[in-house]
């Protein structure tokens, strides 16, 4: 008997400590105003979702620091794990906040689609930026769509990438059969899908379409596979992030795939540790970017300065998506200075469709659906020597 | 042979592991009522004659007929509900489990509410709920365990351990009560009870079949012995003809002997 | 013992409890802790469904996920059919149980550790045909499930006009229902013939079979019913989130779910619930209460309270009540 | 292309058989799933690593590097293995046989977020000490100096653990504890010492494998360890966990399996993973106890 309702005592005892914890949550409220970060921070996408949150926060400091407003702003971070489930909690708890006033976030689309159903509801702005499947902000004009548009992102979708490497391929490289590598992931799949689709239409062939899975890290016998093929495949096109790309150059190199033998990615493998993968061998390869590339803006290299100098430790270097991150933020101070004092999350979400922001990525103005109409892509490719990626003329 | 007519028939029966012959050419029968009891030196094959009585091993060859019926090669639980039942060598008991829940389980066989029963609460589950409760509890004072009923099954002295797997065994109304080596690892006391406990089944008309080492207790208990010897049956009758059988002399000693 | 955590007045109270947290929520202007009442509710539903395969019966299932996987793609595809909802639950619960029965039919021969690494392959197997089968699932990309608000009828009553707008709280009410429906059928079935048929198959199984229980039939009909609960909580997860993504069903979540059972308690109904109301409460109280320099250490934390928690309590945190029965009479 | 994919799938299936023969060992012992020997051969990797940024320039490359990375990643693997027996299971054994694997999950959880907050949340290159080069074969195909190195050290280390199961004291210990724990102990085994020693040897194998994985795809990452450690445990249990033998020949089925999925099915390389996890269910459907394990006798 007593052995019982000890537990029954203990149960009772967690719940009210879960309620007192929730209390504390939500407790003192003080005036300062809150731009919430949504990212992976732990997990196995941690790293961008950190940089992310640097980048957001290091905004978010230079705007405190230049007296550009009249109250205190904060960057707060959210960990999602990229995983969906955990961006609607994160996005209920966000919404929970009043002090939060907009979110930079989520950095994944899986992650950002039912996340931005919660934001819908409360209502308050998100911008997504990494987050490139279309149906993020293509859901907003559906039927079932409940409640106002809230997704806005400065990152360009899928199809504008995966289309300009394909015809860059095809024009400028002169390739007419392409092997094509995606990581099963919405976004490198999304991207390799596009590049299929223009490059066949130019007249080009797609050889082969293979998914390999995120966390392997033998690509051996795909290549061996694409090396062997009876229809000679001129270049590989990869749609993913940087990790796999590096693995995937390292053992072409190492299986004899030289140039003329291309490979090509997408902004996701844009990263210095791409060269940390796959060091020398990835010199060569073809990759796009969105916008002009931030080393050729004056305002980007500062932005890069800044960064450096900002962020020291071990592994805080930029990540390929810091520079939306960064610039969402921007975006979100802009809406924040038109939404009068003081703010709220009606006032920002109503200001942000008409912000023209000219910052690192260029000017970016979103269309009505929430994109970004900024749709520049710079082919860039990668030079080992200086780990920099310059853009081809 | 008396009148009494035969509970278990067991014709030529065999298990074999690859080549080893471990029960061969048995033939025996056992009669309803009686207590008969299976002596044999270690490895002569006795648990296996056991497992395939039980259905725990399908047997190679022969035949084995319970209250008239083929068994061999029939699935154990099936076997169980036809009634047959045993304890182990080495006890098991469902550790976790209360004495009282081990002997409930032992009525498997002999109740049927299943999903919807227990689900719905309905008036027939409730009653056999009751019935299955209260049997147990008869078997478990039957045993001498009543006060013992909410002990976990693995906090129990040994020996009343032994006394649960005898209660849990009669739970499902066996016709035949297999013990082996019931008195394993006893005291002399605790032995003499187990006697008592063994001759009290029968008289509530269940026929007994034991492996047993201790002679005193086989001499004690049993109506007939079966004696075996490298998984063949070479000699059975009442206890003191078998115990003068030169050949079961020669199979003891020459074990001893070895 | 059983008697106070079973007795009906601890479950009433208990229930109540559960079913003022969006009020609660509402007064504190903390509408979170609604959506973690109902995420700890599904989990609770899960580690129940997994409680009656490992917890009752002991076959190791590291594969747990996939059932939810199962339930949740069935009904977001049902819903895209234009399938009604309720409709859809039932289609995806039976097409949930009757996955889990082929899959019992074929595996359930195997023992132990075997059984546990087969079950995980077949996670997998599952998690990538979902992501792979991009005509069927939208592959990576995702399925998303049309808007479907079950109790928007009770915001007609005036001290519920706030429930119409808010599906967190419709789905946290339908959640702690099935939970409550859950844990009563666990706590019927083991309570009856059937519950102690399995736990004797987990104590001994030879014993058991020897004992007059149909093992294979036991093991395949708890395996069976498992699915139920597995592929209610992927339902309702569907229709909640509205979004379905191979991302959600990592073999992680099947590891959480046995961890939920064993430090719960094996074949405890309270301890499953504490358990999962604890390892599934503290990421998302820590989500809620750490300071930003700290949020990045949560997992390590939680890995921590893994540890510990497992020295202290190996037993688990209430190990399960054997039945106490009136002696004297 | 035949060739070059067998040598392909030889080099990946020695890594697996590497992981594979740290999870057999533990388990053939306690008879428990070790979850954290995946992070326990990513920290072999980066002790490497370490001692690959403390040591002096002239240490780079050649045979006294690739004998220093081995050292380092083994040492310290093994000795965190040990370590990890002795506080997270050790106190554990005799209660249950569940909770070892629960307490093994939080271990796992806390070793890589700990890598991850403290060392590096992303890719870091990992040191090259031999020059890649091709090596010809017969029939066009063509080994790499890393796939050659990698096989040998496989071969080298797998012969170094049969030696020392089947001729040392320890290993003869090993074995009698594998046999049956309670028995050995009575036989005056200290089975302590014998348990912390497999893990040591487990440990130390899964850091051979952790160093060997990383050069082979020249990085390392704090979740490295997680899919080669649960394929690596699939190919265990498809061997027979618990046999040595067993878990040699798993991982290089297992390797085999992948790359011809990858290498001959039309869109494999997504399908891999299924191939082979099926591949398992139906060997363990015809046999039960994986390939080389053997038939669990019903003892009544």
């Amino acid at each position: 008997m007593a052995k019982t309702s000890r537990g029954v005592r203990a149960s009772r005892r967690a719940a009210w400590l879960l309620c007192a914890a929730a209390l504390c949550a939500c407790g003192p409220r003080d005036h300062s105003v809150i731009i919430a970060v949504a990212a992976p921070l732990t997990g196995d996408t941690g790293a961008e979702g950190q940089g992310i949150k640097r980048a957001v926060i290091m905004a978010v400091e230079e705007a405190n620091a230049s007296h550009r407003f009249p109250y205190k702003i904060e960057a707060k971070p959210f960990d999602d794990r990229a995983d969906p489930k955990e961006a609607v909690n994160v996005a209920n708890l966000i919404i929970s906040d009043p002090r939060i006033v907009a979110v930079v976030g989520h950095y994944t689309s899986g992650c950002s689609i039912p996340a931005a159903k919660v934001y819908a509801r409360a209502p308050i702005a998100m911008i997504s930026p990494g987050a490139t499947t279309p149906e993020v902000t293509l859901q907003q004009l559906s039927p079932d769509w409940i409640g106002p548009r809230v997704v806005f992102r400065d990152v360009a979708t899928d199809d504008v990438q995966g289309a300009a490497a394909a015809q860059f391929a095809y024009n400028r490289l002169g390739k007419r059969r392409m092997a094509l590598v995606h990581d099963k992931t919405p976004y490198g799949q999304g991207i390799a899908e596009q590049f299929q689709k223009t490059f066949e239409a130019l007249g080009g062939k797609v050889v082969s379409f293979d998914g390999i899975s995120v966390g392997d890290r033998d690509f051996k016998a795909l290549l061996t596979k694409i090396k062997d093929s009876s229809d000679r495949p001129q270049g590989i096109y990869f749609g993913g992030l940087y990790t796999e790309a590096g693995l995937i150059l390292v053992q072409m190199r190492e299986l004899g795939l030289k140039a003329p033998f291309v490979f090509m990615s997408d902004d996701g493998a844009q990263s210095p540790v791409l060269y940390e993968v796959a060091g020398d061998a990835a010199d060569g390869a073809y990759l796009t970017t969105i916008g002009v590339p931030v080393e050729e803006l004056p305002s980007a290299q500062d932005f890069i300065r800044r960064y450096k100098k900002r962020w020291t430790g071990a592994s805080q270097d930029i990540k390929p998506f810091d520079h939306f991150g960064y610039e969402a933020a921007q975006i979100v101070l802009d809406a924040l200075a038109q939404a009068g004092v003081p703010p709220d999350r009606e006032k920002v979400l109503a200001a942000l469709p008409g912000v023209r922001h000219k910052g690192i990525l260029g000017e970016t103005v979103f269309d009505d659906k929430g994109d970004t109409q900024n749709k520049i892509v710079t082919m860039t490719r990668a030079r080992a020597k200086d780990r920099a990626f310059p853009s081809v003329r | 042979m008396s009148g009494a007519r035969a509970l278990l028939e067991v014709r030529d029966l065999a298990q074999h592991f690859g080549g080893l012959k471990a029960v061969d050419q048995v033939t025996l029968s056992i009669r309803a009522g009686e207590i008969a009891a299976l002596i044999g030196p270690n490895g002569a094959g006795k648990t296996t004659f056991f497992n395939v009585l039980t259905g725990v091993y399908p047997g190679t060859r022969g035949e084995i007929f319970f209250d008239g019926s083929p068994i061999r090669g029939r699935p154990a639980h099936e076997i169980v509900a036809r009634g047959i039942a045993r304890t182990f060598q080495n006890i098991r008991l469902f550790s976790d489990m209360s004495a009282l829940e081990n002997v409930m389980v032992g009525r498997h066989a002999r109740s049927s509410e299943f999903l919807l029963g227990p689900l719905l609460r309905t008036a027939a589950f409730r009653r056999e709920e009751a019935d299955i409760e209260a049997r147990a509890k008869e078997l478990l004072a039957f045993v001498g365990l009543k006060a013992l009923g909410n002990e976990r099954a693995r906090n129990l002295a040994y020996g009343a351990q032994r006394r649960l797997e005898v209660a849990r065994a009669l739970a499902s109304e066996p016709k035949l009560l297999i013990l082996d080596e019931p008195t394993a690892g006893m005291n002399p006391t605790e032995s003499a009870d187990l006697v008592a406990l063994v001759r009290r089944v029968r008289e509530r008309g269940v026929t007994v079949l034991l492996i047993e080492h201790q002679m005193r207790v086989v001499m004690d208990v049993s109506d007939r012995v079966f004696v075996f010897d490298y998984g063949v049956k070479i000699a059975e009758g009442a206890p003191r003809e078998v115990t003068a059988n030169p050949r079961v002399i020669e199979a003891y000693l020459g074990q001893e002997a070895a | 013992m059983k008697g106070l955590l079973h007795s009906r007045r601890t479950q009433w109270v208990l229930l109540a409890a559960a079913l003022s947290l969006p009020f609660l929520a509402r007064a504190l202007e903390f509408s979170f802790l609604t959506r973690v009442g109902g995420v700890v509710g599904l989990l609770m539903l899960l580690s129940l469904g997994l409680n009656v395969t490992l917890g009752y019966v002991g076959l190791f299932d590291l594969g747990f996920i996939a059932f939810y996987a199962v339930g949740a793609y069935a009904t977001a595809i049902l819903m895209r059919a234009h399938v009604a909802a309720p409709l859809a639950v039932l289609l995806a619960v039976a097409l949930t149980v009757l996955i889990r029965f082929l899959l019992g039919l074929t595996i359930l021969r195997l023992r132990g550790d075997y059984l546990a690494v087969v079950t995980m392959g077949f996670g997998e197997i599952a998690r990538l045909t979902f992501n792979n089968l991009d005509a069927l699932t939208n592959g990576p990309k995702g399925l998303q499930v049309r808007p479907w608000r079950p109790l928007a009828f009770l915001g007609a009553w005036k001290p519920l006009e706030f429930v119409r707008k808010e599906s967190n709280v419709q789905f946290y009410f339908l959640i702690v229902a099935a939970v409550f429906l859950a844990a009563e059928a666990s706590r019927r079935l083991e309570d009856s013939r059937v519950g102690r048929a399995w736990v004797a198959i987990r104590e001994d199984e030879v014993a058991a079979r020897l004992s007059g229980i149909p093992v294979r039939e036991y093991k395949l009909l708890a395996f069976t019913l498992s699915a139920v609960f597995a592929g209610l909580a992927g339902a309702l997860f569907a229709l909640w989130d509205q979004f379905v993504t191979p991302e959600s069903f990592i073999f992680w979540e099947s590891i959480l779910l046995v961890a939920i059972v064993v430090l719960g308690g094996m074949g405890s109904i309270a301890g499953v619930l504490l358990g999962a109301l604890i390892l599934g409460g503290i990421p998302l109280l820590m989500e809620a209460t750490l300071s930003p320099q700290w949020i990045d250490y949560r997992y390590l934390f939680f890995g921590v309270i893994l540890v510990l928690m497992t020295l202290f309590r190996p037993q688990g945190l209430l190990p399960s009540a054997r039945r106490e029965a009136e002696l004297s009479s | 292309m035949l060739t070059q994919q067998i040598v392909n799938g030889l080099a990946l299936g020695a890594i697996y058989a590497l992981i594979a023969l740290g999870y057999t060992l533990v388990y053939g012992i306690l008879a428990m799933i070790n979850f954290a020997h995946s992070e326990v051969l990513m920290l072999g990797s980066f002790a490497a690593l370490g001692l690959a940024a403390f040591a002096p320039a002239a240490f780079g490359t050649g045979p006294l590097a690739l004998a220093g990375l081995f050292a380092a990643g083994m040492l310290a693997a093994g000795a965190l293995n040990a370590f990890i027996e002795r506080f997270a299971y050790r106190p554990l054994r005799a209660v249950s046989r569940l909770a070892p694997l629960i307490s093994a999950i939080g271990v796992s959880i806390i070793l890589q977020n700990a890598v991850f907050l403290w060392v590096s949340d992303q890719s870091v290159a990992f040191p090259q000490p031999i020059a890649i080069r091709q090596i010809p074969l017969f029939g066009g195909a063509q080994i790499s100096s890393l796939q050659a190195v990698t096989l040998a050290a496989a071969l080298i280390l797998m012969a170094l653990l049969h030696f020392v199961v089947e001729k040392t004291r320890i290993g003869k210990a090993m074995r009698a504890c594998a046999d049956d724990l309670e028995a050995a102990g009575l036989m005056g085994v200290d089975a302590d010492v014998v348990i912390a020693a497999t893990f040591f040897i487990g440990g130390a194998l899964g850091g051979a494998a952790g160093v060997l994985y990383s050069m082979s795809y020249g990085s390392t990452k704090y979740n490295l360890g997680f899919l080669p450690g649960a394929k690596a445990f699939t190919a265990a249990v498809l061997g027979g966990i618990g046999n040595v033998r067993g878990a040699v020949l798993g991982g290089f089925i297992l390797g085999f399996l992948e790359v011809l999925a990858a290498g001959y099915i039309p869109n494999g390389a997504q399908w891999r993973d299924v191939i082979a996890f099926s591949v398992l269910i139906l060997v363990l459907l015809v046999r039960p106890s994986g390939l080389l394990g053997e038939k669990l006798a019903e003892k009544v």
